[in-house]
């Protein structure tokens, strides 16, 4: 147990905080914020082919590929000094994280040649095209439909919660093949040109004013057999193998919530005098800092565990959920404190420029996006507790016959 | 003892869910939610004017209907159930109640009558900062009889024809009735958590400001009318959260994952039990604080406290699991759930939040205990 | 909405108030919390007899079989009069409340005669002999075996957490008497005497000290066919007449708390000072507060709805799932204040008679003993707001072939 | 960066939980737990000697192992594991660590061998009365070397062989080392929720007692000591709740409901992931605290109060669902999840409440925001 640098480490890092030193930009918006800003995505473009072009791009990608052909802990430390800096927002994500990943692993020859190399260096963005919205948490329930037409599939449905979907190059996309056999056994992988006519994209408008998802519609999309990822009927298993990775994307966290209240507490004043004073306030800072406290050393852990070579497992599920709730009860807190004036969401009138309101309406698609609470839940009770799934009707029947309600 | 509504009252309520179900759909809720420079749905006040609810609690001899309290808590709990999108708090339970509470005969006269007759809106305007109203937090000065200061937020400010203004002269707090449309009264629209509700900030500049009630009490006064409000606060909120809870039951029944009715898992049946347990709750409470308003029991302050912390916490939870149930769904815009989210805030902060009325409630227990 | 009586019901308030002061006795023992005590069963007995010749005992009962012949309103009256005063233990609730009804409803006219009166008089004590060890939740997963044996049925089997079945006289017996129908066709019910060699009570020790509960045990209980009470294979729609009378007994709540932590915070000091100026503690007094004033109108609501001759609906579930965890939620608060001394369980020694750490270890039972506050979620989501039940696995197969896991 | 335990001390903590299921079994706590006369389990600490366990953070020149504080939290979380019924954190967590801390040269020299041996166990008296530990609370006087006043409760005080005991003298705290065989020493077996750890009234009657750290200092060397307990404690409960989870794991996947394991339900399931989440967070709290006294760093304060506060939460919440997970078997004397609800309580008060861990980890926050 030791938060210090064995010598390898530490020169490691050394050489990553002169080239970030000398290289990183200053970050000047957020691309994953907005909907179309072409100067953002620039920046987040070279900002991530400087990257690949000096092997911290996917640090430990073999080097054929575009990647650094480093090791975990090297990829570990790179991530933490990285944060240090001021970046561009990061597109990739999804792509590096999931699809590509899937492509490597799956996908034939022809795609990894393709594809990995432009992904890793930025020329490339891919979305991920699995959730239905008859589907929700149940991935499997995908109704987008892949008829095959000779050498062509074409394709007919609608996708929904697709994160960077106006701005990708491709998709990757779970479409049903064979609705006449049980639900996991006849969806197909595909991957597609978000470009193409026959795809339109169209943002989310959410609750909070922002549009960080879209529905994407296909109507009548053809695309080459050869754009098939893994064989017929297994997309199920390749969709596994894109979730997956999934859990390798370690996210940030929900810390320092605690001193942004505290800042408003200095101001404010409750019945019985300063807020910062204020007992009850107190108890709930010290549990919120616990838990914000608890989920970065799990997440040191688990970097621990990566710049060992080991896979994390489902364990890291616990994050979202306790740090949406987290915010969700701390911004409704410092309503409380702010009391009458709590309902103004004018970031030039309302404390801290509005965070708490921000917050509160954003906590809602925290708790939602990525999977709910409940699916977390039972994702932990599953994979790690190993407690039996819950009573399955839409197994062993043909997914044209499982019940929808409709 | 008859812990229920009576008679009259249920047809009282069912006859208001009608009216409100054909005049206050979700649509005009979105159309004020929707439209930035729809302040409220002018329709719908008319037509709430025409029913004689505005009046409901006021007396015959001032133009009112001279029904009781507990008639204008049936009312409320239906207008919160439509998250009707209308100056009724603010001009009833706030306006028309510090009236009753504090006014002259003639203050009485003058203004009771109008508000029945839906001529005027009013408007309650106390705090100027963030935190609790409290004698620090006043900074409004009336001299010579003229108000300068300024007040935010202040529900309905932008569209109301007269405002109760907590302010100071002399060194002593009071409250003051104020005429909006003076020239040196300057309005400017704020950007809140629930845009079907207005708020603004309201700027005097020496306006003619007239005392209601006396010099001195314009704090204690302030509360009484809260205590008052509380308590019709208290049924929109429990009408709305079991309309939360109604969404949610009808989302679950409808929607179907792996196979079955997301209603049949045990996660969302005990978050919809977990919810029904607090309206419950929330509504006796609320029960409570109506006997004790109408009744003039001296509880009114412990009640109203108790069924505001009760109400707070029920719409609140209510409206947030609501939208949980909803998955995606209901974080988006054009899924009504946020509707009930935000208001749940706004009917939860807008007579200050629930954490100063826990304190009340346990200072009032302390009183009682004491005694 | 109203707290004043009527004429009439101030009438019969009046009346009831004299009788009461004249009669009640003082209370000097609980009978439901020792195990053999006679003189407080004495006691109650006498209270109950002479409630009955009074015609106080079963207010709303025919006075042809010993009750009062009044109103409900009556009844409610009468309830909230003698809970006035100091009245011995009531070892007679679930006999009259569950029993006796459902031996009414549903009961032959011999049985009616033999029984009724009796038990109103409080001669002859039942208890209700339902839940099974592997049963807990699930009533109707009962293995006490009854095998007709010519105009006899013999029964075998073991029950479990019945009341007062130590000092009961009777008991109504659920007894699967067909293991190869579908679970819930297959049970009959019975009536035994619980004086019969053949049946062994034995006390359960629980976690608190004390035996509210026992364990019963037949072996070779031989009665007779006459003794059933409704038809064979008719057993779990009779226990459904019993459980529905159980909802009727409306129980006391958790009201006055709040009084006692407030007690408690006057004597200790926090970090910060005396802790009954703690805002933290004052928020937390605050929201039990409105829980058991809002239990409390809650019933008062009932209680109207009874008073009017309503039946009430499961919605008084709600009672228990509330009072149970905020006693357990206030111990462990008290005993946090009560910091490092909170350990001390004697009463001579600790605050307050040791009440909190009393009620710490009292807690875990209530929100089990009755319906889990799973069970009891479970009854709200259905029979109240009518979601669907759990998918069931064990509805159309023979009983001996539902899966136990043993 | 490594924030794992090493593969020694990984090594170390397999051995440890053989060790301990071979020699304590949930039978011999309830051994302790049946018989009143029995205070401990004697075979057990005899054992527990042999291994080193005691003296495992005792430097080797006062006969310890001269392992680290993160070794002793291995063990620690084993001995929670396992509910050990012995005075060990008295004696190790509180004792040895007191004198490790601000004992003399010989004060360590005459004390640590005898509690690495196995010889001598130790007790903490620091409070008299219900509520935190603070000045007004010490009543107790040292005078002319000789101590007179009474503490309660003190967990193995009445099997303790010598005492670190809060007390004033000429008005200013100190921490006195005081030998429990004087016949001036009275105790009185107390009877306490978790009768598995034996707990007692001392009175003093002018006790020869021995100065240990500064005058003045008593109470911030008694809040030091607690600091550097509360992280080993953190692992004593981190081990109860996780065992706790396992009960009530185990119990879902074995009892049956309905047709089904009721470990497929999502009350049950959502509830023991929920126990499960608690745990991986007081987990990673707690492994900091290790890091933070081990490495001797300045946020040991900060870190402690965060593991204490994180554990004390994760242990009760494990251990009253893991017997609500049991039903009706849950709350018999014959189940063992009351042996987990009570160790819960025990741990969650012996250092003081978890309520009075908060206040101080947030004034210590205010500290490190404030610099």
């Amino acid at each position: 147990m030791d938060f210090n640098d064995t010598a390898e480490e530490a020169a490691y890092r050394s050489q990553v905080r002169s080239w970030l030193t000398a290289n990183a930009p200053r970050k000047s918006g957020r691309v994953d914020s907005g909907l179309e800003d072409p100067a953002s995505m620039e920046e987040a473009k070279a900002w991530q082919r400087k990257k690949a072009e000096a092997g911290y791009a996917c640090v430990t990608w073999p080097k054929e590929w575009g990647g650094g052909g480093g090791a975990s802990w090297q990829s570990v430390i790179f991530g933490q000094e990285e944060a240090r800096h001021e970046t561009p927002g990061n597109p990739f994500q999804i792509g590096l994280g999931m699809c590509v990943p899937t492509v490597m692993t799956v996908g034939n020859d022809a795609d990894k040649e393709r594809f990995v190399r432009p992904a890793v260096r930025g020329d490339e963005i891919w979305c991920q095209l699995f959730s239905e919205p008859s589907g929700g948490s149940d991935v499997a329930a995908a109704r987008t439909r892949a008829v095959r037409d000779g050498d062509d599939w074409v394709i007919n449905g609608q996708k929904v919660w697709t994160s960077g979907a106006h701005y990708s190059d491709f998709g990757l996309l779970l479409a049903r093949t064979d609705p006449d056999v049980p639900k996991h056994k006849g969806m197909t992988m595909f991957w597609i040109n978000m470009k193409d006519a026959a795809v339109e994209v169209r943002p989310i408008h959410q609750m909070s004013g922002a549009s960080n998802f879209n529905e994407v519609y296909f109507t009548d999309l053809r695309i080459k057999d050869s754009q098939r990822v893994g064989g017929v009927g297994e997309g199920w298993r390749v969709s596994l193998v894109t979730l997956m990775n999934e859990r390798l994307a370690i996210g940030g966290g929900a810390g320092g919530g605690h001193r942004t209240i505290f800042k408003l507490a200095q101001e404010i004043s409750t019945l019985a005098g300063p807020a910062a004073k204020d007992a009850g306030l107190r108890e709930k800072i010290a549990d919120w800092f616990v838990q914000a406290e608890g989920l970065k050393y799990t997440r040191y852990r688990t970097l621990t565990a990566l710049s060992r070579g080991q896979v994390p497992g489902p364990e890291s599920s616990i994050g979202k959920v306790v740090s949406a709730a987290l915010m969700q009860d701390m911004a409704n807190t410092a309503l409380e404190l702010e009391d009458q004036f709590g309902i103004i969401s004018d970031p030039d009138l309302a404390p801290l420029a509005a965070s708490f309101q921000t917050a509160l309406l954003a906590a809602p698609g925290m708790r939602i996006a990525g999977g709910t609470d409940e699916i977390l839940r039972n994702i932990i009770a599953e994979r790690v507790l190993g407690l039996p799934q819950d009573v399955r009707l839409d197994k062993d029947v043909a997914f044209k016959d499982i019940p929808t309600g409709r | 003892m008859d812990f229920d509504f009576s008679d009259d009252q249920k047809f009282l309520k069912s006859e208001a869910r009608k009216f409100l179900g054909a005049h206050c759909p979700v649509s005009a809720v979105r159309a004020v939610l929707d439209r930035s420079e729809k302040a409220y749905d002018q329709d719908l006040w008319k037509k709430v004017t025409e029913q004689g609810w505005l009046g409901a609690a006021i007396a015959e001899e001032h133009g009112g209907l001279g029904l009781g309290s507990v008639e204008l808590c049936v009312i409320a709990e239906e207008l919160g159930r439509s998250l009707a999108p209308i100056p009724f708090s603010s001009t009833v339970y706030f306006v028309a109640e510090a009236i009753k509470l504090a006014g002259s005969e003639q203050q009485k006269a003058e203004w009771l009558p109008r508000i029945a007759r839906g001529e005027t809106i009013g408007c309650f305007a106390t705090v100027e900062r963030p935190g609790v109203m409290n004698d620090a937090g006043v900074q409004a000065r009336v001299e010579g009889g003229n108000l300068t200061g300024v007040k935010l937020p202040v529900t309905d400010g932008d569209i109301a024809d007269i405002a109760i203004v907590l302010a100071k002269s002399g060194g002593q707090s009071g409250l003051y009735l104020v005429n909006l449309s003076d020239s040196t009264v300057g309005r400017q629209t704020l950007q809140t958590l629930d845009p079907t509700r207005s708020s603004a900030k309201l700027t005097f500049s020496g306006t003619p400001a007239e005392l209601l009630g006396e010099i001195g009490e314009g704090l204690s006064l302030a509360e009484a009318v809260m205590n008052r409000a509380a308590v019709f606060l208290a049924f929109e909120q429990v009408g709305g959260a079991d309309r939360a809870l109604e969404m949610a039951k009808d989302y679950a029944l409808n929607r179907y994952a792996f196979g079955r009715p997301i209603g049949s898992y045990q996660a969302i049946k005990h978050k919809l039990a977990d919810i029904y347990i607090k309206n419950e709750l929330a509504r006796s409470n609320a029960y409570y604080g109506a006997w004790a308003l109408d009744d003039g029991a001296a509880e009114l302050p412990l009640a109203a406290a108790a069924a505001r912390v009760s109400a707070c916490d029920a719409f609140w939870f209510a409206a947030k699991e609501n939208l949980q149930t909803h998955g995606g769904m209901g974080f988006t815009w054009d899924v009504d759930c946020h509707l009930f989210y935000r208001r749940a805030q706004q009917l939860g902060l807008v007579a200050g939040g629930a954490k100063a009325w826990k304190e009340r409630l346990v200072t009032q227990l302390e009183r009682r205990n004491a005694a």
